[in-house]
């Protein structure tokens, strides 16, 4: 059984705009220890698919809706009030993208991580303390006592995205929704948490659902990615496979977008023409075909199912009417 | 944060020289004088009034003689005591001792009412204040207490009948002015169902009507900052951290929202405890209540100059400590904010 | 930063602390234990010092702790036997001899003696004083003099020259300048009052900056009056306490008085109305119409006038016409019945009745207000006003922020404008403001009032001689003046009333004036209260007062008269406090019908 | 890179299509405006929208006043006792005594008689003698011009007594006689500086009103004028605010045209339509006060007593002159205000005539309507939250955000004065003001003070401290945001920052604090007219009503309608500000930008 599984999921808000449909029918499920990569520009329903796992969508005005959204078979949808509060932050705990926000400015670095041990674990102050410190120590925080009484304004954007990551690890979950945990941070602190990540991973035995935009990000973590788009998956494979040949005009034009050291650097890179599409107002048929240089009649009409391809060992699924055609032309670089 | 204090007190020194100079040259020059009555008098008899309590003398002096420290008074000698030594404080001199040097404010003497011909402005001030402050901490406690359940009640479901009804009464807790609400009180606490006395001052059940009479106004604004502190705190991303963290709703409320949501409030308390001080006029009108209030204005329109510069100085000081304190609370509250930054 | 962190964490210790403390405040104040008598004066009283006292709240509070040379009758206000025994008065009304009784003590055991009256009239006059009063005491030779003449601080002239003399060590001669007959009146006043002269030495020697308080500090005044001081608190109350050395102390009822300083009227009310005060002397107005059925309120005429002065320097108002039109328009009666409604009556002189053996003079007018009018109009057309003449300027009706006064300035600009179509103004400012502007003139038309401080017209007259004090109108008379001078050398009383009414004349004719109404006393008491009577000064003794048993209470119902009154509930006084056994002072008083003063409309 | 650089670069260059995409792109990003979008969100707000319309509403009784057909807000009408409100259908609740006959209100027929708004010669039938009726009727109409009206009440004898009036509008006068004029009876003249001997002129005041149409013959006017004592004309006067079927500029131009003499200033209703060059400032205040006398209606009391005389003359049976009264019914306002006030009141007398509405929220004790007192009232109230709340607001918002804003020394200099200012009794500060505005106005007749203007600027200058207070605390924190610092980077100036990028940001809390301060404002606007620093009776403003209301609330007898429908008018009025506030707060919170 898998750790997390989902079937269906749908996430709509009601806003006066009319119904935006944040996501619309993503399955995916997670294993232990596994990494899963969830790419997509802004908007399209990541964040939300996440939030949606921890129970967090605000209803109103969100609707959550699934074939099945579980955890360890338990169903999260189903789960009360008080189960879903025991299951964050113990079961499944969350790293947001601004380390700068996401920590209460007025509470010191002690009182935020002791609480999630207070509140899940029932263990002494002093004890939570500790393992706070030790918590903090993991993520390798120098001096963790002292930062203990600090509060985050004292911390540097890294020492705070720890923070929150030892946070997130302080009950060894099972499931850590990581959204956009280096977005806000420098490229050699990005590495440095990542690094973080993956050997936190390794030694608690984490699954990680990496929510990003930075594909790089993704190749060196992930086992697996989801590329989703307008709120449905558009194609879903191996990290290796995706990268070597996307079978999706979108993942193609994602990959293309991202600068390369090797090759002409004096290439123009290829942007992915036009804005995401406004979800309250989808168009008919591929969410994507407004900007994709490979557009069929049928598009128009039809919304292009998930085609699985691959081997079994390492399965993929794509939706796209083009995708064979796609693996030709991904072949020659990416160029779309 | 001594040094904040420091910096505080030599501004504290600052703003009440110009304070006591502005305040006694504005009063000086509106028109009427403490001893103007419906019988206009001889004009012999005034000028030994005026003589009495030296207002012929030209204003620079009557200004230096009421600051001090230095007692002025002709029929005094100057600067010594009747043995010759140098006396720096009253208590110093032995009883019967005929003579001070030092007086005036500087020296902890704010000079006779001429209003309460009986009484010193220290005998006054000394009477008035503890009653003052009781009815202020009272109301301002009544104040807090409904004004941030409410703020809270009404921020946690925006929109919602609670959140309506609770701000349509707090609005109307400050478009109705409280002597309109006090007077109502009255007449259905006391007359209809005789629960509290009347009017007066002693017990703790007299108190209760003009502290909630008072702190009405302000805990519809405590309500208000409240309220719109809550709501912006709420949509903080720390907020949802702590949602994820699996937090109960009372305790993200409690422990993460209100200490921001707080904020706001605590920045008012400063200027609503001077409004209460200098508001509860009315409210002491009404219930009878021998505080403080009644001073502010009646000083004024009596032109017991030397009362209506003592309640201002008091005024000043109250105002510019609770500001400090307020400050000073807001730098515990918020470790974010630096004294030092002054 | 480590201070911080630990208030930081003190914080909420700190204000759980302070909040505490001030509950323990709170409660600490005990509860009062209710006085036997509570009457609200209206006001803090300025000061307990008479020499230096002016208003009427003060003097209630001084009759309370002092007694004077004569006191007066609670309801005639005729002179009784006070500290003096018993008194002379010379052929040509010049000379006064009072004999002390020996009986009489201070609160702290000294006799009472003509030294304290000798040193308490010298330092009354004294300039160093400051006596607002002073000019009371003028009649008497060199007194004047004694006041005003000073030179370095001091009195030029030594006390000998002024006309008082002890001439042993119980009695007492005044010598007057003129004629004064009214002076045994203000033997009755309560600034002529004696202070202890050794308890007020030894505070000068004890507190040679401050004695000026401290002597008047309730631990440390000494009385001659029905009661000492217990306790004084600004702006709330005065405690006062039966003073056993009191030489009538027998006859005095209550233990203990309360004297209240509660300035709104509603709450005076409210306090009343809970039974938690006993007397007040002002109601809301509004109530006014409610309360004159009632059996608890009884207004009856107070030597009182309220009227518009008119500053006779500006034009228009420097024509006799126009200050007459004025005058005529003024819509007396609606304004009484309408606005003030207390059963004031429309004035048309400036001496309020109840002078008795004063007749005075009157305005004169004709059969009907609608005659009145036609005069008015008439006059202001004469004067060159009007269609076909000048413009009337806006004439400004000037008064001191009150309610009453602007609903009594609205009516009258009313009818200027109706009748006259003259547009007037209202201007409104704040008290001192107000004085400052009324002294120098700075007014078109400006409302006052003046209560007599003794009942005699004088008091009234000599407000408008030329150039006095309180004339503020700019208008002067040589007439005027010859009539009130001759006046006052009058030794007859009835010349000399016919020569005040003469004078009155000349003022009513010239109108620098426009008389309104006379006052009345506005006074709410238990029913049950005895030895309160309603009198034309609205002076009240607190040595006669005490509570009725039921069958006096009865016995005072049963003679109302035929108009039923609503009878109020009147809280039960507590025990022991119903007449005194020796009623001596009393018997004439209690032997006084209750009057009732109703004023109706035209009859 | 420098612009040029990206021109002649072909990599950078955009082709017109391409930019057209682009714009397009960026527009489709950008949505709209902030504006539009608040103005959407709010539209969107419904309790803020209906507040809104509830407060244009509020604001435009207030403002058209004059056209509504209220009772006086002034006008006496003396009785024992505040009378309670009544039902628009009731019948009027007998008056608990007898009028004074043909001065004050009657019981059947108060809403006439209730003075104000019109002048009226009043003549007393007895009802039940309709000969006498008409008699009297066609008397008046043939003295007036005007039909009577005739009203009904019970006598005091308990018979019934016609009471007949002459309703006259305000700009009615006695219609001069064309052939009176020539013979110069009945021209007014008012030398108004005659005694100043050089520069002496005369006043004349005619009434170019023509009721019946009939023309208006300007040789007639200067055959008026020669006889004049011989003097020049210097001014001319009419009292009409217009020549029936006649354009002002008309009427000047016949004026011109027929006066053989030079005229140097001429008035119509009024106003001045032309002024010459001689103008003196004799001239000039002579002017002022014939102005002021217009509105008086003295001319009219002319007219009664002619009635009078004319009755007494030759009296007609069973007819008595009773009196004649007139009354602007409301305290004028000055300026655009008075002018537009006029036009309306005649609009009221068009639409409504003599109708008025009953004491639908009860009277005060000297009888005046309370309903036509709050509307009245919220003209006072309305201007001194706006002038005092806007000078508070742009001393206040200026102040603290320079303060916070620049920091360091000068932000605690300027938050000491702050500080210092705050302590200074404000009574005194009132008084000196109120006392040397007073003083400089009686000095300077010429600057026309506008006192209660000055009062009102004076309350602002007041309340803006705590505002500079809160903004400066607001600005402090928004200070090291990264918005702030961009602008700064991008080389804008503080001035420009200040306002395009702290200001709109502190919006939100200054918009919540002065829906706070209007309240007060508009209480202690009450509390100083009520130490007589203020407005000045008859006016009243809402404030005064409370507090008067207050008076009244006792254990005895409490005349609730006195205090409920005064703190309800204010009470929704802040009501709706507050809602209002708090919408505008969110719609122009960037943050909730399309959220609901």
């Amino acid at each position: 059984m898998a750790l997390l599984d989902v079937r269906n999921l749908r996430v709509r808000f009601e806003t006066h705009h009319g119904v935006v449909r944040a996501v619309d029918g993503v399955s995916f499920s997670l294993e232990e220890g596994e990494t899963l990569g969830l790419v997509g520009e802004s908007g399209s329903g990541k964040s939300v698919t996440n939030l949606s796992l921890m129970g967090l969508v605000p209803q109103p005005p969100g609707v959550v809706e699934a074939d099945a959204l579980t955890l360890e078979g338990r169903s999260i949808l189903e789960m009360s009030d008080e189960e879903l509060r025991r299951v964050r932050g113990n079961e499944v705990s969350m790293i947001f993208q601004d380390p700068m926000t996401s920590l209460n400015p007025l509470l010191t670095i002690g009182r935020q991580l002791t609480e999630v041990l207070e509140v899940h674990e029932r263990v002494t102050r002093r004890e939570a303390r500790r393992r706070a410190a030790k918590g903090l120590d993991d993520v390798g925080i120098p001096e963790p006592e002292k930062r203990l009484d600090q509060y985050p304004h004292e911390l540097s954007g890294g020492m705070r995205q720890r923070v929150m990551i030892a946070m997130g690890l302080l009950c060894s979950p099972k499931v850590l929704l990581a959204d956009e945990p280096t977005t806000a941070l420098d490229v050699t602190i990005q590495a440095q948490i990542l690094e973080l990540m993956k050997s936190l991973q390794e030694s608690h035995g984490t699954a990680i659902v990496l929510v990003t935009h930075d594909l790089g990000v993704v190749a060196g973590m992930s086992d697996r990615v989801n590329v989703m788009y307008a709120g449905k998956l558009v194609e879903t494979a191996s990290a290796e496979a995706l990268f070597e040949s996307p079978r999706h005009p979108y993942t193609a034009g994602l990959l293309g977008s991202v600068p390369r050291l090797t090759g002409d650097t004096g290439a123009a890179l290829d942007s992915i023409p036009g804005s995401p599409p406004d979800l309250a107002a989808l168009p008919g048929g591929c969410a994507f075909r407004p900007r994709c240089g490979q557009a069929i009649d049928r598009c128009a009409s039809e919304v292009p199912p998930l085609h699985v391809l691959g081997s079994s060992s390492s399965p993929r699924r794509t939706a796209c009417f083009e995708h064979a055609r796609l693996g030709g032309a991904a072949a020659q670089g990416g160029d779309a | 944060m001594l040094r904040f204090l420091f910096r505080r007190l030599v501004w504290l020194a600052i703003t009440l020289l110009v304070v006591m100079s502005v305040s006694f040259f504005l009063m000086k020059n509106v028109p009427g004088g403490p001893f103007d009555g419906e019988r206009k008098l001889d004009a012999q008899i005034e000028a030994n009034i005026q003589k009495k309590y030296h207002l012929d003398w030209p204003l620079w002096r009557q200004f230096a003689h009421y600051v001090g420290p230095f007692n002025l008074d002709d029929e005094r000698a100057l600067l010594a005591s009747g043995d010759g030594g140098l006396v720096l404080w009253r208590s110093e001199l032995a009883e019967g001792e005929p003579t001070t040097a030092f007086g005036g404010v500087l020296a902890g003497d704010f000079g006779p009412s001429f209003r309460y011909k009986d009484f010193t402005v220290n005998d006054i001030l000394a009477q008035s204040l503890p009653i003052s402050m009781l009815l202020g901490v009272l109301s301002m406690m009544f104040a807090i207490a409904l004004g941030v359940s409410a703020g809270i009640a009404s921020a946690l479901r925006p929109g919602s009948g609670i959140d309506l009804s609770l701000r349509l009464a707090a609005t109307a807790g400050i478009a109705l002015p409280n002597f309109v609400i006090a007077s109502f009180l009255v007449i259905v606490l006391v007359f209809m169902l005789p629960l509290l006395p009347v009017a007066g001052w002693g017990t703790i059940r007299h108190m209760l009507l003009p502290g909630f009479c008072l702190g009405l106004v302000f805990a519809a604004y405590i309500a208000r900052l409240t309220r719109t502190g809550m709501l912006e705190t709420l949509s903080a991303d720390y907020i949802r951290t702590a949602h994820a963290k699996g937090l109960s709703s009372r305790t993200v409320v409690m422990r993460h929202a209100l200490k921001g949501g707080l904020l706001p409030v605590v920045s008012y308390l400063g200027p609503a405890t001077a409004g209460i001080l200098t508001g509860s006029l009315v409210i002491e009108r009404i219930f009878f209540i021998p505080g403080t209030g009644s001073h502010f204005i009646n000083a004024a329109t009596n032109r017991d100059y030397t009362l209506a510069m003592g309640v201002t100085i008091l005024f000043t000081v109250l105002v510019y400590v609770l500001n400090t304190v307020v400050d000073m609370a807001y730098t515990l509250l918020d470790p974010r904010i630096d004294l030092e930054d002054e | 930063m480590a201070l911080q962190r630990v208030l930081r964490q003190f914080l909420p210790v700190l204000l759980l602390g302070a909040v505490l403390g001030a509950a323990v405040y709170a409660t600490r104040g005990a509860r009062l234990e209710p006085a036997d008598f509570v009457f609200n004066n209206g006001t803090e009283v300025q000061t307990l010092d008479p020499a230096t006292v002016t208003g009427v709240p003060e003097g209630r509070a001084i009759r309370m702790v002092y007694e004077g040379l004569l006191v007066s009758h609670p309801e005639t206000l005729a002179p009784l036997p006070g500290m003096a025994e018993r008194w002379e008065v010379s052929e040509d009304r010049l000379s006064y001899t009072f004999h002390l009784r020996r009986n009489a003590l201070w609160s702290n055991g000294d006799t009472v003696d003509a030294d304290d009256f000798m040193w308490s009239f010298e330092r009354f006059l004294d300039p160093r004083t400051a006596a607002e009063y002073a000019y009371m005491l003028w009649y008497v030779t060199g007194a004047r003099a004694f006041t005003t003449e000073v030179e370095d601080g001091r009195p030029r002239n030594s006390f000998d020259t002024v006309g008082i003399e002890r001439l042993d060590r119980w009695t007492l001669r005044f010598q007057l300048e003129a004629p004064c007959p009214f002076f045994l009146e203000l033997m009755a006043f309560y600034p002529m009052f004696p202070v202890c002269r050794r308890a007020i030495e030894d505070m000068q020697a004890r507190f040679p900056d401050t004695w000026e308080k401290e002597w008047l500090r309730p631990e440390n005044i000494v009385c001659n009056g029905p009661y000492t001081v217990k306790f004084r608190r600004v702006n709330d109350r005065i405690r006062f306490e039966k003073n056993p050395r009191y030489w009538d102390a027998d006859s005095v009822a209550f233990e203990t008085v309360d004297m209240l300083a509660a300035e709104s009227y509603t709450t005076s009310l409210n306090l009343y109305l809970t039974g938690e005060c006993h007397w007040i002397d002002v109601p809301p107005a509004n109530v006014i119409q409610e309360l004159r059925s009632r059996e608890d309120f009884d207004p009856i005429p107070y030597l009182g006038t309220y009227f518009y002065r008119v500053n006779v320097t500006r034009a228009p108002m420097d024509d006799k016409r126009v200050r007459r039109a004025l005058a005529l328009t003024i819509p007396r009666e609606d304004i009484v019945e309408t606005i003030t409604k207390a059963g004031q009556v429309p004035a048309y002189t400036l001496v309020p009745p109840g002078i008795a053996g004063y007749g005075g003079a009157s305005m004169p007018r004709n059969a009907t207000f609608e005659e009145d009018l036609a005069e008015a109009r008439r006059l202001i057309e004469d004067a060159g006003y009007g269609p076909g003449g000048k413009e009337f300027p806006t004439v400004e009706i000037h008064y001191n922020t009150s309610d009453a006064h602007r609903d009594i300035a609205e009516v009258i600009a009313d009818g200027w404008a109706k009748h006259l179509g003259i547009r007037a103004k209202l201007a409104n400012q704040e008290w001192k403001v107000y004085l400052d502007t009324q002294s120098n003139l700075g007014y078109d038309v400006s409302r006052s009032a003046w209560i007599g401080d003794y009942a005699d017209p004088n008091t009234f007259i000599d407000l408008f001689v030329t150039g006095g004090d309180n004339n503020k109108t700019g208008w002067g008379d040589p007439r005027y003046d010859a009539l009130v001078q001759a006046a006052n050398l009058e030794a007859d009383p009835v010349k000399r009333f016919e020569l005040m009414s003469e004078a009155e004349a000349v003022l009513m004719e010239e109108l620098p004036i426009l008389p309104i109404y006379y006052y009345v006393t506005q006074s709410t008491y238990s029913p049950r209260l005895g030895g309160y009577f309603a009198n034309v000064k609205d002076e009240h003794f607190p040595k006669f007062w005490y509570w009725m048993d039921d069958e006096e209470l009865a016995a005072k119902r049963a003679s109302y008269p035929a108009e039923n009154f609503e009878r109020v509930k009147t809280s039960g006084p507590p025990k022991g406090l119903y007449p005194p056994a020796d009623p001596r002072s009393r018997t004439d008083s209690k032997a006084g019908k209750r009057k009732v003063v109703r004023t109706t409309e035209g009859d | 890179m420098a612009p040029t650089d990206i021109e002649g670069s072909s990599r950078w260059a955009l082709d017109e299509a391409e930019a057209k995409r682009l714009q397009k792109e960026a527009r489709q990003f950008k949505g709209e405006s902030l504006w539009t979008d608040a103005r959407r969100r709010l539209r969107r707000n419904r309790t803020a929208s209906f507040a809104m319309w509830f407060l244009v509403m509020f604001g435009g009784t207030s403002v058209l006043a004059p056209l509504l057909p209220l009772p006086s807000p002034k006008a006496l009408s003396l009785r024992d006792d505040a009378a309670p409100p009544e039902w628009p259908w009731a019948e009027p609740a007998p008056l608990p005594k007898p009028p004074a006959k043909g001065t004050a209100a009657t019981k059947a027929t108060r809403n006439l008689w209730n003075n104000g708004w019109r002048h009226r010669t009043t003549l007393v039938v007895d009802a039940a003698d309709t000969a006498a009726l008409e008699r009297a009727a066609s008397w008046a109409a043939d003295l007036t011009g005007r039909a009577p009206v005739v009203e009904v009440h019970a006598a005091g004898s308990g018979g019934l007594e016609g009471y007949l009036s002459v309703p006259m509008l305000r700009d009615d006068v006695p219609r001069v006689d064309y052939a009176e004029l020539s013979d110069g009876g009945s021209v007014n003249t008012w030398d108004v500086a005659a005694s100043e001997g050089r520069d002496a002129f005369s006043v004349i005041s005619l009434s170019l009103i023509d009721a019946e149409g009939e023309s208006f013959d300007p040789a007639l006017v200067s055959a008026a004028q020669a006889d004049v004592r011989g003097r020049r004309l210097r001014v001319l006067l009419s009292r009409a605010t217009s020549v029936e079927g006649r354009a002002a500029w008309l009427v000047e131009a016949e004026l011109r045209n027929g006066l053989a003499h030079p005229v140097d200033v001429i008035l119509v209703g009024g106003r001045i339509v032309s002024e010459g060059p001689g103008l003196t400032d004799a001239a000039r205040s002579g002017e002022q006060s014939a102005r002021a006398r217009l509105s008086e209606g003295i001319e009219h009391a002319d007219l009664g007593r002619r009635a009078a005389a004319s009755l007494a003359a030759a009296p007609i049976d069973g007819v008595r002159y009773a009196g004649t009264s007139y009354e602007d019914g409301y305290w004028p306002f000055t300026g655009l205000v008075g002018a537009l006030d006029d036009l309306l009141i005649e609009a009221r007398i068009a639409i409504f005539g003599s109708w008025q509405t009953g004491n639908w929220m009860g009277t005060d004790s000297k009888g005046r309507d309370l309903m036509s007192r709050i509307v009245w009232g919220s003209r006072t109230s309305i201007l001194v939250a706006l002038i005092a709340s806007a000078c508070s607001l742009l001393i206040g918002v200026l102040y603290g955000a320079f303060s916070g804003f620049v920091g360091g020394r000068v932000d605690n200099l300027m938050m000491r004065i702050v500080d210092i200012l705050y302590s200074i009794p404000f009574i005194f500060v009132v008084i000196f003001l109120i006392t040397m505005v007073q003083g400089l106005a009686e000095a300077r007749p010429d600057l026309e003070i506008d006192r209660e203007l000055v009062f009102f600027l004076v309350i602002g200058a007041i309340y803006w401290l705590t505002m500079a207070r809160v903004v400066r605390g607001q600005v402090l924190s928004l200070k090291n945001t990264e918005f702030i610092e961009a602008a700064r980077v991008m080389g804008a100036s503080t001035l420009r920052i200040l306002l395009t990028h702290v200001v709109p940001n502190v919006l939100s809390i200054v918009i919540v604090y002065l829906t706070l301060t209007i309240p007060a404002i508009m209480l202690f606007e009450a509390f100083l007219s009520f130490l007589g620093l203020g407005v000045e009776p008859p006016k009243v403003s809402w404030g005064l009503l409370a507090v008067d209301g207050t008076q009244v609330i006792n254990p005895i007898k409490s005349y609730w309608w006195l205090v409920v429908f005064p703190a309800l008018a204010m009470g929704s009025t802040l009501l709706a500000l507050n809602v209002l506030g708090d919408g505008l707060r969110d719609a122009l919170d960037p943050k909730m930008r399309g959220r609901s």
